[in-house]
């Protein structure tokens, strides 16, 4: 199965990824999700999410749902774009491709890889209100926890 | 033995710092360690059901048997996508 | 519900697609799907598919599930195109894009959309054997059928 | 009154045209000018259970009374995507 994984502070660049799409003449089904930054949170206006994340735990616990994906054998690729590090209301903060050849798969592995990062991935999201709102990436977003060299 | 601890999201605000270190008597289990975690900082106490473990990247839970070079995490549910 | 229906003989564009959908900072979920020609249709080894449509009753359709979907009052944005004529293997025949405010409502009615399509859209598709491929369109794929005006 | 009636997908290919015309009395309902159609293309016939009807746009079934403008469709289940 081919994979490909990046939790990365710059913005998610779709149609680059479209671009560099690859399927074999055996696939009929792309299933794609963007996850975008809503305007509300909780019940408050924000202007952001300031996502941090534990990275080398984050990409092995990736690496370890594509594993269980992979052995099911019915998704011949799966690309994943975790965005971290400030988020603004209306930009991607998370983007998934499945392929495969049949439209079921598609979207069962798709949704199932969501719900299962939601569940073990360690990435976390803080509100910024509209008052703190600034462009620089907050300080403490990303890897300023010492974390394991892993 | 000595063990990093490393406090992610809200859990480094609670605790006061994003690491720490433990010392322990070999052998020592992770729910060992959780205590003396939350004898140093009490604020995390009352989040310790909702609390995940994990010792390098896997998670582990309060049985695991702690060994020497071993780095544990304690955080709050996540919240990708 | 902001919705764009287009039965085409094009090319399916990906990217102009993509640069042109909107969303508002309510919407946190994009759910797309790209159906693609395999190279097998019923054991058989095919160049291509050849996509014959009662174009105003397809539409006609189209917008009738597109009604049902509004009804619902969780998709904000529908588009689809459905490429007719000949489309050969490996060229999307499909794409679906559903925005919604929430993934589960997004991926329900991707799915809905294309469940229903199968079921009611009067499009049919015929497998082109590698030995008759050839870049011409097809002669009666498209509207030569005389249909009703509608 | 004359109905047109068309027929798409291999519809077209087992009635030997794409299109014929049926004169039905007034009143003559889509099960009627059915059987006027198999009639005249016995191909048909066998396809029956499998037939889906429109007048003009919409999906009709064998009871529906047709009148004089109406166009009718027979076609085989529906392959999009």
């Amino acid at each position: 199965m081919n994979r490909f994984l990046s939790i990365t502070v710059e913005p998610i660049d779709e149609p680059s990824l479209l671009a560099s799409r690859s399927a074999s003449s055996g696939m009929g089904a792309v299933v794609y999700f963007s996850g975008v930054v809503r305007g509300l949170e909780g019940g408050d206006r924000i202007a952001a999410l300031d996502y941090s994340c534990f990275v080398p735990m984050a990409e092995h616990q990736f690496h370890q749902l594509f594993d269980r994906l992979a052995a099911r054998g019915t998704v011949e690729s799966v690309r994943l774009v975790h965005r971290i590090g400030r988020v603004a209301v209306g930009e991607a903060s998370l983007w998934i491709e499945v392929v495969s050849a049949h439209r079921g798969e598609a979207f069962a592995a798709c949704q199932w890889v969501i719900d299962e990062m939601k569940r073990v991935v360690p990435i976390w999201k803080k509100p910024i209100p509209p008052s703190d709102a600034c462009d620089a990436p907050s300080p403490d977003a990303v890897g300023s926890n010492p974390h394991p060299s892993a | 033995m000595t063990i990093p601890v490393t406090f992610w999201s809200y859990f480094a605000e609670l605790a006061g710092c994003a690491e720490t270190v433990v010392t322990l008597s070999d052998g020592a289990t992770v729910g060992v360690l959780l205590q003396r975690v939350y004898q140093m900082h009490p604020p995390l106490a009352g989040l310790r059901r909702s609390t995940l473990i994990a010792v390098g990247v896997e998670y582990q839970d309060d049985g695991y048997v702690l060994r020497p070079g071993d780095r544990v995490s304690l955080f709050p549910p996540v919240q990708g996508g």
